[in-house]
């Protein structure tokens, strides 16, 4: 590329990471000692060098504006000497070496109205998507779900009084751009309705092989509908995936009468003791009722707070259910067993129960 | 126009509550952009009406990128016209999402010139995520980006933005550096980010070790998580310190070892490191008495993705320990060779990890010249359906096919 | 020709070693038969040339009947005349395989006057296994053995030949009565045994308790395996008795509790039976001590056969737990409700487990009209592909589909 | 069926068991108490009523001459009043009342020739199938491989020495009729080759389409073959199952230079302590070396010693493979894995290994 990045410049990647290192980090790179939790949402390393780097983790809606990046800013240079980090869920970490800091520091955030916390056994922020805010395929809106669940479960986020990690995620269509599979508690926005077919426009904007094709589930088929090559969906087929709306704009599946929100329980993605899991089905259909979702955000606290009264220490979503069992699982949620949640895709077999090893 | 002129009494609601409102960011980014002002809006109508108003997105980006930007149009431009057109541009993050305060402006100013001035820090991949501009604004983003030091990150079929979890900046326990290996692949492969030439999409994702703080294992197409060969570092000091500050060592750690490979005799920890399956559990709940041990590498698993659209993957074992130094060459020729025979046969839309599946790993493994190792499976086959490849004729001469 | 008149080198090896040779069977029946002595002369040619001499079979019988012999036709005729048809014949074993030396020489008598002289006892389904004769003895064999109160078990695709474990003749585990049921069963469908109506063969096996001595997980295709539920039987004293006799029920028996669900403190062994498995284990080990609880019946499992051809399978549960009492009505209308739809619906060859799996296992148990509940499945579902039934139309009226 | 009865009697079914079962089980069906291992094959069971039934396990090739089976009678008549049954492992148990008559009976059970054993922490007789004795599927013999496995392993049938229980079986073909996929250590016999197929014949004998439907990689298609309707094999695609040798007698896999035998390990199906599970590949090609399979005996030993000298009590085959891993086994017995050993059929991709839990 070197004779066109004199004209304009490209490829030249992210910039280096160690500009924007705090000099104590650069300082004790990769000689970490151990790690203290301090209070809820504060930690201090400690480097083999004695040095401590303490960080504050502030919890945040993530869709933030520059105004408010701004503020982060400032707070970084009045006690951070500049540095901050966000975290892999979206939680900004403030990076500080003067403990003394630390209180000044959390009493502006909370001004700011955000809160401090997400380290150790809570709730962090819930991994969440664009939904209505941006995207095209949206089953459900993401911010508005996160921000109505996260008002429930504040507390938790705040405090450490969990028995481990809780992981909670959310996409708002099948891509599951959150990659929610192996969330603790995954929220899912979930189509329930064959595309409605546009006719009249399909031929001219879409390949109508690709399309038939696109079909995981071999429910499209090429027809003529009133004169117009386009085609048809066997609706007993369809599952819903939304595939053949990725590939062809004129495969509506978006329906305010049908989208919808699922419940999943019980994945991971640590190997800490069980090796990584995928999250089940708890519940199958919740109906989008913004502004506030009030059966999504119920649902979620039900479910939170029956693992945290039964959970023992450390054991995550998934690690108590597997040993209380699902069956006793669904009584204590008080969640009704229907058929959506016995599997019939491809592994379906391997996921019914092929022992007697039964409780009563 | 100061002022949101649009009532919104049901995203008003969201304002409510004590976790921090993205409906306070939008109204905040609205005093200043009519974009965001049209945002909320669009959005209190999708309230009202349950659904979307955004329309499939078109192709649009800067020049000789194939990535970066995700085009989005408004349904309703009439109605919402500075929403019309509302791109995201996708960039680049600092590996280990490390900033100074300098660094957060200098990307607001552009973003207040030429966008909403509304953000997602981050996306789920780990860029930077500008969210709305138009058409007409992209190139010259792209160029004060440039200016600034910043590049574009990736969409569409290459390689995604890698990212990292903080690793040695600040984890005692990375095995290895993940922010300089992902600041180094993310170089080495500027072409294969910015231009899309592969099947479809294909995600890196380093962790330091086996708790996989990027969820690499979940949702990367090559995971790299950090692992250690050799005995679980034991100060037996701190064990006892544990001990007398009163934690239960049997039911807290010992009894939780999936490999019921430790023992704890009210004196001293046993550790069989012949067993250990390097879970971290242990070294997670005592992180001062214990640490991962000293020959530190990584595991390179393969194949994790979403559903879409032969179900969800998690990533499988294909080396069990690697060293990771610079320059990283086996890594590099291990990623070319997967490329290389993924974009010869691999399927439209099909991630690598699909790609593995149909073709068989027995077969994948053979292709890029890796032997195959029982470390790769949980169990071997348990269907006699083996496709033997060489037979006798009756010359008795062995026969390849 | 009392004697062997074949040289059989290779088989003589065979005769030598301290387990029971099949080949001195072979010539101890061909002192008398002339076909176990072409049979031998056979196998000796086929240990010579690896290979097997016996041509696909074809469809012999008796009168009346679709199943229960196995017809077999040499490949070498002219060489082994006597063995020019070696039909096998499936006779009902009596339920537990129990004998009296009377019926055993009855079947003796029969056999040496029409076949080989040699059997199996018995086959892997459980039958009595007459191994060769011609054609022209099958009806004078079928009427000597009625005649003697023996009648065909199952071939093709019929109700094969249920079997059982000994069960409560000698067992102390047995959770119900696995003989009368398998005898009723075998009565109450003689005629879906004897003449094959099915899309593929239906297998049933009765096991008393989920140590399932008669492999019925494995190998049935309804598999009804014994259960309780309520709580072990303890007697306190035999445990201590066997920890006195230097069992170290800790480690013998409480760590090896797969649902953890026990504890012993030295001197009472505590069982929290909320959480019992049934799996068997610690009754298996201490029979004096632990008994199942009092309140017995089974488990209904459906679906296990041998990998031909969609891949082995296990039984999973259908009905977690029934009473098994005379006349087993619930049974015998379960079984008549998924007969019928397989028959309806199952294509040729597809055995019940994978007509469940193609059908799904939710739409067959709409069909045979049973609820689903939790103790049917591992886990729920992990993929999002939900097949939801119903959907609104815009006048809001619910949809049937 | 009643008019048919009286000329010829069909659908009378087995006899009924109760005329076979001696006076002490009819007193005590469903009445015992408990169980003794006495010693090696032999056991009592104890009823409520006090009385005991004492069990001789005789081990048995399960071929047997009715010469054989009329001298069972004359022992049952001389030591058992005439009572006798046979296990679902096709072995022999005499059913003794008197405790004194138990020597006697094994000393001209062993003058016969057959062991007694098989019970409790054992290997007890070798479930398996017909091979070149009667089936036409045959990939290898059945009967001889067992003679000579078991006259290798016959110790472990007379003693209880080993940790828990080993189940093997042979099948002939992947047809498995003995069911082996469940045993701890399977024996299975398999063609490498794909079908010979007899054009000259075939379409007179067979359905062309039900040929080609029956093959489940679709590797078969209808084909003119020297001006004859026939159809030919795709042979990357053939895994060699004979299912079409089944439906159609003119696909003959049965070749001399390529079958051979298959070992598998770790299947169990008892529900004791852990979960019924499937046998795993663990040798993917042995010869058929008649008459007395050397490789196959050997490997088959080598495993079983590697168990017995590891294994914790009762820990069965997978059970122990389980816990040590299975690169520990494969280093331990000394086994090259292969390609073959990384499933690639339906479910593959649940296999691999999909957490970093790896030891070193
Ligand atoms: C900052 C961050 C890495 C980053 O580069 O951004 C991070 C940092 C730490 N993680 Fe993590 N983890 C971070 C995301 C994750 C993720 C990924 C995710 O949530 O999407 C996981 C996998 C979660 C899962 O399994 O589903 C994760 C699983 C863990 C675990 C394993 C917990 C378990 O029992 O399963 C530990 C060990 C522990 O907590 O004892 C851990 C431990 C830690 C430690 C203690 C490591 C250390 O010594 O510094 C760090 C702070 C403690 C804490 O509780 O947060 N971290 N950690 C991420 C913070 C996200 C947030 O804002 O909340
Ligand atoms: C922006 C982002 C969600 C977010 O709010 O964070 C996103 C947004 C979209 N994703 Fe995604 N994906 C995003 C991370 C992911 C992840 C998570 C990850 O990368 O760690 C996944 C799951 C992991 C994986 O790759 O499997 C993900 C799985 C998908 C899929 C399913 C792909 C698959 O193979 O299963 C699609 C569908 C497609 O590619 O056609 C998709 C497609 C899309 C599209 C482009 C919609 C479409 O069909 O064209 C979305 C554009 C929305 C918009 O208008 O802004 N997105 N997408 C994330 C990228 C931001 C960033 O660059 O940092
Ligand atoms: C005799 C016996 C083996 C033995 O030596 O014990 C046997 C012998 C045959 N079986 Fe079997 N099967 C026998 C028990 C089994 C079992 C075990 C069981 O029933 O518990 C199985 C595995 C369990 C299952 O049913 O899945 C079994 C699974 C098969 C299969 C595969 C069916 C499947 O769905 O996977 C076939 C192939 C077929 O049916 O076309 C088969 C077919 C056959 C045929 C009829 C060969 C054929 O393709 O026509 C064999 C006749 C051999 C001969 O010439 O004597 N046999 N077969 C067993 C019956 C004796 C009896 O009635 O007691
Ligand atoms: C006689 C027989 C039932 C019959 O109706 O014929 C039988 C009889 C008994 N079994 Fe069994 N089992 C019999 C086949 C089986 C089978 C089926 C098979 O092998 O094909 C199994 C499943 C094997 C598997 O899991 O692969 C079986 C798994 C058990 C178990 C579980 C062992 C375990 O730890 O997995 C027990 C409990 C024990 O041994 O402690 C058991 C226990 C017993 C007891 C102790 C039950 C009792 O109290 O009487 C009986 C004698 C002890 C013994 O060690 O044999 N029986 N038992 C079968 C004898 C076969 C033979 O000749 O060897
Ligand atoms: S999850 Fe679906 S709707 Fe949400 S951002 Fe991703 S693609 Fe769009
Ligand atoms: S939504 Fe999915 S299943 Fe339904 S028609 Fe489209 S692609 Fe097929
Ligand atoms: S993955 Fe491991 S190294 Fe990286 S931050 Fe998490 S705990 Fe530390
Ligand atoms: S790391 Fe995990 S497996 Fe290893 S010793 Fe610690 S707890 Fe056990
Ligand atoms: S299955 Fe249970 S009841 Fe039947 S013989 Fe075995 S242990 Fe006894
Ligand atoms: S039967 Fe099994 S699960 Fe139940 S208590 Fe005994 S050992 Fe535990
Ligand atoms: S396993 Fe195969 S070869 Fe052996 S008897 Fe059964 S069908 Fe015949
Ligand atoms: S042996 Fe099996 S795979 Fe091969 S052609 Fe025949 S049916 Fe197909």
């Amino acid at each position: 590329m070197a004779e066109t990045a004199q004209a304009r410049k490209t490829d030249i990647g992210p910039p280096h990471y160690e500009k924007f290192l705090p000099p104590i980090i650069k300082k004790n790179y990769g000689k970490w000692r151990y790690h203290e939790v301090i209070k809820p949402g504060v930690m201090v390393h400690v480097a083999e060098s004695g040095d401590k780097l303490y960080s504050v983790r502030v919890g945040s809606p993530r869709l933030l504006s520059i105004q408010k990046i701004r503020m982060y800013a400032d707070l970084a240079d009045k006690y951070c000497d500049g540095y901050l980090r966000f975290t892999s869920r979206h939680n900004v970490e403030f990076l500080l070496t003067k403990p003394e800091n630390i209180e000044p520091l959390i009493k502006e955030v909370k001004a700011l109205g955000h809160p401090v916390g997400g380290i150790q056994n809570s709730i962090s922020s819930i991994v969440h998507t664009q939904g209505w805010i941006h995207c095209h395929s949206a089953a459900t809106d993401a911010s508005g779900i996160v921000k109505s669940v996260m008002d429930e479960l504040i507390d938790y986020f705040e405090n450490m009084k969990l028995p481990g990690k809780l992981r909670i995620a959310l996409a708002c269509c099948l891509n599951m751009c959150g990659a929610v599979h192996c969330s603790d508690i995954a929220i899912l926005g979930i189509h329930r309705r064959p595309p409605k077919i546009d006719h009249d426009n399909l031929k001219n904007i879409c390949e109508i092989p690709n399309v038939s094709a696109s079909c995981p589930t071999a429910a499209i088929r090429p027809a003529t509908v009133n004169g117009k090559p386009s085609v048809e969906v066997i609706e007993e087929r369809c599952m819903f995936c939304a595939n053949c709306y990725t590939v062809c704009p004129a495969m509506k599946l978006n329906d305010p009468l049908n989208d919808g929100v699922s419940i999943w329980v019980g994945g991971k993605v640590s190997n800490a003791r069980h090796e990584p899991m995928f999250s089940k089905l708890a519940i199958p259909f919740l109906p989008n009722n913004p502004p506030r979702w009030p059966e999504v955000t119920s649902a979620v606290k039900n479910i939170v707070e029956l693992w945290a009264k039964n959970a023992k220490k450390y054991e995550r979503m998934g690690e108590w259910i597997e040993r209380i069992g699902w069956p006793r699982f669904f009584r204590m949620a008080g969640i009704e067993f229907r058929k959506e949640h016995i599997d019939d895709f491809k592994h379906a077999g391997l996921t019914f129960k092929r022992s007697t090893h039964l409780t009563f | 126009m100061a002022d949101n002129h649009y009532k919104t009494p049901k995203l008003d609601e969201l304002e409510k509550g004590r976790w921090p409102s993205f409906v306070k960011e939008i109204k905040l980014a609205s005093q200043k952009s009519p974009m965001a002002t049209d945002l909320l809006g669009q959005l209190e109508q999708s309230y009202n009406e349950r659904i979307g108003h955004w329309k499939h997105g078109g192709i649009v980006g800067v020049m000789g990128y194939g990535g970066g930007v995700i085009g989005r149009y408004s349904d309703l431009p009439d109605k919402f016209p500075h929403i019309s057109h509302f791109h995201t541009i996708r960039i680049n993050q600092p590996s280990g999402w490390f900033y100074t305060s300098e660094a957060l402006r200098t990307l607001c100013n552009i973003w207040e010139k030429h966008g909403s001035g509304l953000t997602n820090m981050h996306g789920s991949t780990g860029d930077i995520i500008f969210l709305g501009t138009q058409t007409a604004e992209l190139e010259p983003i792209f160029s004060e980006l440039t200016q600034a030091g910043f590049d574009l990150g990736g969409s569409g079929s290459d390689v995604r933005t890698p990212s990292c979890c903080v690793g040695p900046a600040r984890c005692e326990w990375a095995c290895y550096d993940t922010l300089a290996l992902t600041y180094d692949l993310t170089m080495a492969f500027q072409d294969e980010l910015h231009r899309p030439a592969f099947p479809y999409k294909f995600k890196l994702k380093m962790s330091g070790c086996p708790n996989d703080c990027v969820a690499s294992i979940a949702r990367a197409d090559l995971s790299v998580i950090g692992i250690w060969r050799d005995s679980i570092q034991v100060d037996k000091e701190a064990v006892k310190e544990y001990a007398a500050k009163g934690m239960d060592i049997r039911s807290e750690v010992v009894d939780n070892c999936p490999a019921k490979c430790m023992d704890w005799d009210g004196k001293e920890l046993h550790i069989d490191n012949s067993y250990c399956r390097r879970c971290m559990h242990c070294i997670n709940v005592m992180p001062k008495a214990l640490r991962p041990g000293k020959d530190r590498g990584a595991a390179l698993l393969l194949g994790s993705k979403a559903p879409i659209i032969e179900g969800a993957l998690l990533s499988s074992v294909i080396v069990p320990f690697i060293k990771i130094e610079p320059p990283y060459t086996e890594i590099k020729e291990l990623l070319a060779k997967i490329w290389e025979i993924w974009s010869e046969e691999g399927k439209n839309r099909e991630r690598v990890g699909e790609f593995i599946q149909r073709v068989g790993m027995g077969n994948f493994l053979e292709a890029i010249g890796v032997e195959p190792i029982p470390e790769m499976v949980a169990h071997p086959r348990e269907n006699p359906y083996v496709f033997y490849e060489e037979y006798f004729e009756e010359d008795e001469s062995e026969e390849e096919k």
